[in-house]
């Protein structure tokens, strides 16, 4: 709670090393971005006018309201009811400071529609309630911070279940990598309703479209990160040699149940550190075994938005085979789940094909259908075969393929 | 080319004409209950009509205020505290929010999913049932034809059939909230809007309360230009008008041409749930972004049929309590209408992050226009106060708070116009809060400026000072506290519309609940303050705030039925203090002017002094 | 009758015109002759018959000379006579030119604001891209199904339309031979598209004359509907579902032909399930 | 022109009661009738303006739709056939004439051709929707060029097709539910007229409805070549 109030206090320590006022410490955290200093100094100049002008009509008003207040035996006075030249006045210098407004945020428009030079381009895919980024050599995200919410009571103890355990309560942020100093574009699209990336650090946000690109571009300064206030908890990653460089993305247009856990981590990288990871990145899944590509595909392609492993209740059914106390039917491998429209099926490797290819073919009753369709092209048969495994493997019924380790590369 | 003679009826054809000697206070009652409500329900005087608006749109006001204490209940803890269901442990969570909701939550899994359906009713409450009738279909229903000097409203029965149409919207709307209500916020955006809870009767009901309540928002409007164009007193010409009436004006005329469009599109969104026509639908190659045009072409100007109304009450609270003629009274009229004009062709400044480059430019250009009408009005009414006798009522410390409030609201538009800051500022808190100060501390503190002020009128009773001035400073430190804190969790990034949040945001989100509460207290004051004078008030004089306009000066606490005892003349301008009450005359001594030249008196009622 | 007998009425006594009488009394209630109106009757019919004349002529010059007009040309021209057969009915029906010009004003004021709508939204839609040129390097062509070939959006609703659930919509038919040689030729359509331009068009042009008669020939000669074109899907139950509430039920029996429809292929779940979404494969024919 | 004059109604045996447009009176807050008469009007003149943007988000529909889908609107514009609109925009002009002469006729106390005109101005709007919903609703019905998800047509063109579809049927369809509309105002007015309500005193809703139905008629006169001519 007082992270906020002490970065805002604490003097200016960062990389950037800009000496930051008192009121641009108050309302912003320290930008990582090409973009950052118009945006900032624009935002101070209106601020400044603003209280200017806030004071210039305040002062009078209080004055005049305790100066002339009424007092028995003291008539108001006789004055001009207008007066052509304040009025033209109070017209035109307005006028003057809403054009020089107009034409810096424009230029700041334009700097931020167009990429500088060539950039590095990543493919951004928002969906409820994820972002997924694919990079040029294919590899997609595959380190994750946490954000931790508190605990809530009767936590359950963790499922064993591979490297990505999670606890009920915590979220994992996948983690975008860019290049330090260099371009970047994200070219995104939607793939269901309108969602908003936004990098509070970077000050901008564009709205990204099902059936339509549209483009964000901007140059990150530093990979130390400048300060750590507004960023995510430093330590969080134990493996980050730079802890609190990460900034938060954000979905900013509402698009339903999980909106404010639409949450990614932009991480900026030197150069050969970018290089190393994309190139880790891309080879991640092939040396994991299936019950932990499962795993890994629960975490990274948005199923733990709404399926928990944990057996409590989330927007879609959990994965973890309890009862579910809400109708009696149950959830997770094996259990018969009760169907919305009355009937009943067996959770097993047909259903949940089905139920990823098809999601609104059979509805677990109690939930809603609102799972977008997951086909070929966002999960392949090798990673949908995996969510199985790990789904047997929360069961505590994972067969000895299931935890083998590939012999070949995929 | 024929020309007939005009239908002109003999004199003897309406004797009801010149005599209202038997008139009695509107509010009389007639015979037992049964034929009370019969009598209000039926009725086709525009007094009662605004009062049943009035009381209607309170009830609707606690309504959505309750929603929006249950947003900010559920914000001041970062975690999802509207958790509602634990099905590992069989138990409810019992966070304050979470046992509030339980009962309602039944159908739900997450928080997340009552958090989104809260703040939308709270959105849509407060929007379209709440502020665009708040002031023009209470307020000014009651006030439009006194200040004009007319028996009625041009369409009486229109009137009430404006009526009933919000009362029927408003049971689609409550209908579809009480069923669990609808999580498409209240600018049902698509492709969400209409791919949420699909096949569910909820959403339309919803969008179809509000294509309802577009009618009775025309209705209200299309009345109100007939009105000020036809039915003005003799005597009165435009630049007699008080400039409430101006603010009315530029208020009607954007009601009725800005809500048809939203009725097309909520019809177009209702055909889109329907059928699929696909014209929003990025599935079907429709286009979201065009859904967004539609919208804010209509929920753009509306923003001013929202504001002008707020402006229109401040003019009038802020001339009577200074006793001063409103300084620049063409400038404040024009600014009316440039304002209606100008709204027009802002609306793109709601898509800066979705729209087209030059489309952008181009709107960022023309909302930079909005400011300058605006800076004379406010420019204005401060200068009115200058060497003018002061009065503190109730009613002028929420005109001298709107001036405070209105003021950050309107210069923190600035930056949600400078494209590039707009870029980082778009839909976050700072837009919420920006858009708070304008509705909020714009037209619901007017509205309250104006609700204190003609009290009297409206009821016959005088109301309780101290209890409102309390009232007043509750609600104006507990608005700061709730909204000023906004603006910085928003620019340092916070998103609309999360039902949980990062703990950088903490101490902002627990002061903008703190100061809810704070609001809350004090419009409670307010209300114990309303009904006591309903119950126990002093009896009000005719004009106790020494008022010039034709409600004031001929017509009684409250007016009688048919309004005034003769048609009223006009004798002199709405402000013209310094000849009524001029600096020679002691308080309480107030003499009327010798009539203006050109113009014959017929009838003038005496202004009564302050009976204190 | 065109005796004006009464004094003006009300406040004669004090000779005070309130303003807003001033504006009523400020005209005659006119009544339009009655040749007028015949003139403007004859006049709009006149328009109506110029209007598609000029289109025929249009299309006539295209097909003969193989050109292309301009397809601004033909909404000009279709426009610029509307707006003035609506100007007669504005001023000579509606009186306008008679009237009071406060009603004229209200005219003139919602036209504007028709215009800053229409306007200012083209806006938008017609420069979305207009810094697309900077941007295009990067972006890759087609979009995600834009103009996913083989598919109509319609399919598209009503796959989408099954995958919500909705009671009332039947599954997808699968398509008829024709249909699906008819998603062959969209194919080719766009990657002819994609190479060049003159020649996509001439491949349509010939393609649309060679359809043109089956078309009309279909589309509004279908009462009875039995020809070699005749649209199978209303000769199946679940085509009847579609329309339900809304259609009488004889009309799902007529143009029902056989070879199309084994009843197997409405019952087996395996024929209802659309192409799989995301994808960009063509609906294949399921016999 | 006038010889066509028919009897007041209600006249009983010798004793003639007058008829009821010339004892009508005027709302008491309003000065006379003239007074009431010019306030109708412009109320019905702020209601047309709204009429008009209702509309003009069919109009922008149209619009937006043409300039992303030109080739669905250019396919889907030639399944329908012109002449049938060529047709229906005679009927719908001819019975804005018949309006305009009703209130002609209202205006000089013709309560004969009053009658006429009213009763002509009904049939011609119910010949238009005839016309509609059996030469062009019901073929497109039976073919399946229905909209969104209803839409099962085969040989469609271009993709999109749906979209036009979508934009036929709810622009035809808004503009023939007032087309309705006006034909219930005009069969209720066709009924009133013979109980003497309309005559050179009274002929407000003769009027208001006649420009309601010739923005009704103008809103055609957009939509016919929209939807019919511009290939």
């Amino acid at each position: 709670m007082m992270t906020g109030i002490l970065a805002a206090t604490q003097p200016a320590t960062t990389a950037l090393g800009t000496g930051r006022s008192l009121l641009h410490r108050l309302f912003f955290f320290e930008g990582n971005s090409d973009l950052a200093p118009a945006v900032d100094w624009l935002f101070m100049f209106i601020l400044w006018v603003c209280i200017v002008s806030f004071v210039v009509l305040m002062v009078p008003m209080g004055y005049w309201v305790w100066r002339y207040r009424r007092r028995p035996g003291v008539p108001a006075q006789r004055t001009p009811n207008h007066n052509t030249a304040i009025e033209v006045a109070m017209v035109v210098i307005p006028l003057i400071v809403v054009v020089f407004i107009f034409f810096w945020g424009f230029q700041g428009y334009l700097n931020s529609v167009v990429a500088k030079g060539r950039a590095e381009v990543i493919n951004i895919e928002g969906y409820k309630w994820a972002w997924d980024a694919t990079y040029a050599n294919g590899a997609k995200p595959g380190d994750r911070v946490y954000l931790n919410y508190e605990p809530l009571e009767g936590d359950p103890s963790l499922p064993e279940s591979g490297p990505w355990k999670l606890s009920r309560g915590n979220y994992a942020m996948p983690v975008i990598a860019v290049p330090e100093a260099t371009p970047v574009q994200f070219v995104m699209t939607s793939r269901d309703v309108i969602h908003s990336f936004y990098i509070p650090d970077a000050r901008i946000k564009m709205d990204v479209f099902p059936n339509r690109y549209t483009s964000l571009t901007f140059t990150p300064v530093t990979s130390k990160g400048p300060d750590q206030a507004g960023r995510v908890q430093p330590g969080a990653d134990p493996s980050d040699p730079y802890p609190g460089r990460d900034h938060y993305i954000f979905c900013a247009e509402y698009c339903g149940d999980n909106h404010s856990e639409m949450l990614a981590v932009l991480r900026v990288m030197s150069d050969s550190d970018y290089s190393a990871t994309l190139a880790r990145w891309a080879d991640v899944e092939k040396d994991l075994s299936l019950a932990e590509l499962g795993a890994y595909v629960h975490q990274f392609s948005g199923c733990a938005q709404c399926h928990t492993v944990d057996g409590s209740r989330g927007t879609g059914p959990s994965w973890a085979p309890v009862k579910d106390a809400a109708d009696g039917g149950g959830v997770g491998w094996g259990s018969v789940a009760p169907l919305a429209d009355g009937g009943e099926a067996l959770i097993d490797e047909n259903y949940v094909r089905q139920s990823v290819r098809y999601p609104g073919a059979q509805i677990h009753r109690g939930y809603a259908n609102q799972m977008p369709v997951y086909g070929p092209d966002k999960l392949s048969d090798r990673q949908l075969l995996g969510v199985i495994a790990y789904m047997r493997e929360l069961a505590g019924k994972a067969t000895p393929e299931d935890r083998a380790k590939p012999q070949t590369p995929q | 080319m024929a020309s007939i003679p005009r239908p002109t009826d003999e004199p003897h054809a309406h004797p009801h004409d010149h005599d209202h000697a038997h008139d009695g206070p509107y509010l009389a009652t007639k015979g037992g209950i049964v034929a009370t409500v019969i009598d209000w329900a039926t009725t086709v005087d525009h007094k009662k009509i605004g009062v049943m608006y009035l009381f209607a749109v309170l009830f609707m006001f606690f309504l959505g205020g309750l929603a929006a204490l249950a947003v900010r209940v559920e914000l001041f803890e970062p975690t999802r505290t509207l958790e509602v269901y634990n099905a590992a442990t069989g138990q409810s969570t019992t966070s304050v929010a979470g046992q509030v909701f339980a009962q309602s939550a039944t159908d739900v899994a997450a928080g997340n999913q009552v958090y989104n359906r809260v703040f939308t009713l709270h959105g849509l409450i407060m929007v379209f049932l709440v502020i665009v009738p708040m002031v023009p279909a209470s307020l000014g229903n009651f006030l439009l034809p006194l200040m004009l000097g007319a028996k009625d409203v041009a369409f009486p029965r229109l009137n009430l059939l404006s009526w009933y149409i919000y009362v029927v919207g408003s049971m689609f709307a409550l209908v579809s909230a009480l069923a669990g209500g609808v999580d498409t916020g209240w600018t049902f955006y698509t492709p969400y809007s209409t791919t949420t809870e699909p096949g569910h009767w909820k959403v339309v009901s919803m969008v179809a309360a509000a294509f309802i309540l577009g009618f009775s928002s025309i209705l209200t409007g299309l009345n109100f230009v007939v009105t000020v164009h036809k039915l003005r007193a003799p005597g009165q010409g435009w630049f007699d008008m008080p400039l409430f009436v101006w603010g009315m004006y530029g208020t009607a005329i954007i009601q009725v041409l800005a809500t048809p469009v939203i009725g097309i599109t909520l019809l177009l969104l209702i055909l889109e749930r329907l059928f699929l026509i696909g014209i929003f639908d990025p599935r079907l190659s429709g286009d979201p972004v065009l859904f967004q045009h539609f919208f804010w072409f209509y929920s753009h100007p509306v923003v001013y049929v929202m504001i002008l109304p707020g402006m229109a009450i401040i003019s009038e609270v802020i001339a009577i309590y200074s006793r001063k003629k409103v300084f620049g009274y063409r400038a404040v009229a024009f600014s009316s209408l440039a304002i209606a004009a100008i709204s027009f062709i802002v609306w793109g400044h709601h898509l800066f992050t979705s729209e087209g480059e030059v489309a952008a430019t181009v709107f960022s250009a023309l909302t930079f226009l909005v400011a300058l009408p605006s800076a004379v009005k406010v420019f204005n009414w401060i200068g009115t106060l200058y060497k003018g006798s002061i009065e503190l009522t109730t009613g002028m410390w929420y005109a001298l708070g709107f001036l405070f409030l209105f003021s950050i609201g309107g210069l923190t538009g600035l930056f949600l116009g400078a494209l590039s800051v707009d870029l980082h500022l778009h839909d976050t808190y700072f837009v919420v809060a920006h858009f708070h100060y304008v509705m909020m501390g714009g037209t619901v503190i007017a509205f309250m400026a104006g609700l204190h002020m003609w009290w009297p009128k409206m009821f016959g009773r005088m109301y309780n000072e101290s209890l409102g001035k309390l009232g007043f400073w509750l609600v104006f430190v507990g608005f700061n506290l709730t909204f000023f804190p906004q603006f910085i969790m928003g620019v340092q990034g916070m998103p609309r519309r999360y039902a949980s949040y990062q703990d950088e945001y903490l101490i902002y989100h627990q002061l903008s609940t703190v100061g809810a509460f704070t609001l809350l207290a004090g419009f409670l004051v307010h209300l114990v303050n309303f009904a006591q004078s309903l119950l126990y008030g002093r009896k009000a004089p005719p004009n106790p705030w020494g008022g010039l306009t034709l409600e004031w000066t001929d017509a009684d606490s409250p007016p009688t039925t048919h309004n005034f005892a003769q048609e009223p003349v006009i004798t002199h301008g709405p402000y013209d203090f310094d000849d009524v009450y001029p600096p020679q005359a002691k308080p309480g001594e107030f003499t009327l002017p010798p009539p203006l030249p050109g113009r014959r008196v017929v009838t003038v009622a005496t202004p009564h002094a302050r009976s204190e | 009758m065109a005796h004006h007998a009464h004094p003006p009425h009300g406040h004669a006594g004090h000779g005070i015109e309130s303003p807003g009488a001033a504006e009523a009394h400020s005209h005659a209630h006119t009544v339009v002759p009655m040749r007028v109106l015949v003139l403007v009757l004859m006049a709009l019919l006149g328009f109506t018959f110029l209007t598609v004349l000029a289109a025929s002529i249009e299309q006539w010059v295209s097909a003969t000379f193989d050109v292309v007009i301009p397809q601004w040309v033909n909404v000009a021209v279709a426009l610029s006579i509307a707006v003035v057969k609506s100007l007669l009915v504005a001023a000579f029906f509606m009186a306008l030119r008679y009237d009071n010009p406060t009603n004229a004003l209200v005219a003139f004021f919602t036209v504007i604001t028709l215009a800053f709508f229409l306007g200012f939204t083209m806006i938008d839609l017609g420069n979305r891209d207009a810094v697309y040129a900077k941007k295009a390097q990067y972006i890759a062509d087609g979009g995600t199904g834009y103009h996913a070939a083989g598919t109509t959006q319609a399919q598209r609703a009503r796959e989408i339309a099954s995958q919500e659930s909705i009671d009332l919509i039947a599954r997808d038919q699968p398509l008829p031979k024709h249909l699906a040689k008819f998603c062959v030729l969209e194919i080719e359509r766009f990657h002819a598209q994609a190479k060049e331009l003159p020649e996509y068009l001439r491949t349509f042009q010939a393609r649309r004359e060679h359809l043109g008669k089956n078309y009309h020939d279909d589309g509004h000669g279908a009462h009875g509907g039995h020809g070699a074109l005749a649209r199978p899907d209303h000769a199946t139950p679940n085509a009847a579902v579609i329309r339900s509430g809304l259609t009488l039920p004889e009309l799902g029996g007529k143009g029902h032909s056989d070879e199309h429809h084994a009843p197997a292929d409405h019952h087996n779940p395996a024929d209802h399930h659309t192409p799989a979404p995301g994808g960009d494969t063509p609906a294949q024919p399921a016999d | 022109m006038s010889t066509l004059s028919m009897d007041q109604p209600g006249q009983a045996d010798g004793a003639p009661a007058p008829p009821i447009h010339e004892t009508a009176t005027h709302a008491h807050h309003f000065r006379d009738r003239d007074h009431e008469f010019d306030a109708a009007k412009m109320g019905v003149w702020l209601f047309l303006a709204t009429e008009v943007l209702l509309f003009s988000g069919l109009f922008m529909y149209y619009a937006a739709m043409r300039y992303l889908h030109p080739e669905a609107f250019r396919h889907g514009s030639s399944l329908l056939d012109w002449r049938w609109g060529l047709i229906n925009t005679a009927v719908l002009l001819m019975s804005s004439f018949t309006a305009a002469a009703a209130v002609r006729d209202a205006q000089l106390g013709r309560q004969g051709w009053l009658k006429l005109n009213l009763l002509l101005t009904c049939l011609a709007g119910l010949a238009f929707l005839v016309i509609k919903f059996v030469f062009e609703y019901y073929p497109k019905w039976l073919a399946g060029e229905l909209p969104g998800k209803y839409y099962t047509y085969p040989n469609w063109e271009d993709p999109n097709e749906v979209h036009w579809w979508g934009l036929y049927w709810a622009a035809t369809g808004v503009h023939a539910t007032h087309v309705l509309i006006g034909i219930g105002l005009y069969a209720w007015m066709f009924v009133r007229a013979f109980l003497g309500y309309y005559g050179p005193k009274r002929y407000m809703m003769v009027e208001g409805t006649a420009l309601y139905w010739h923005i009704v008629d103008i809103v055609w006169i957009f939509l016919f070549p929209m939807l019919y001519l511009i290939h």
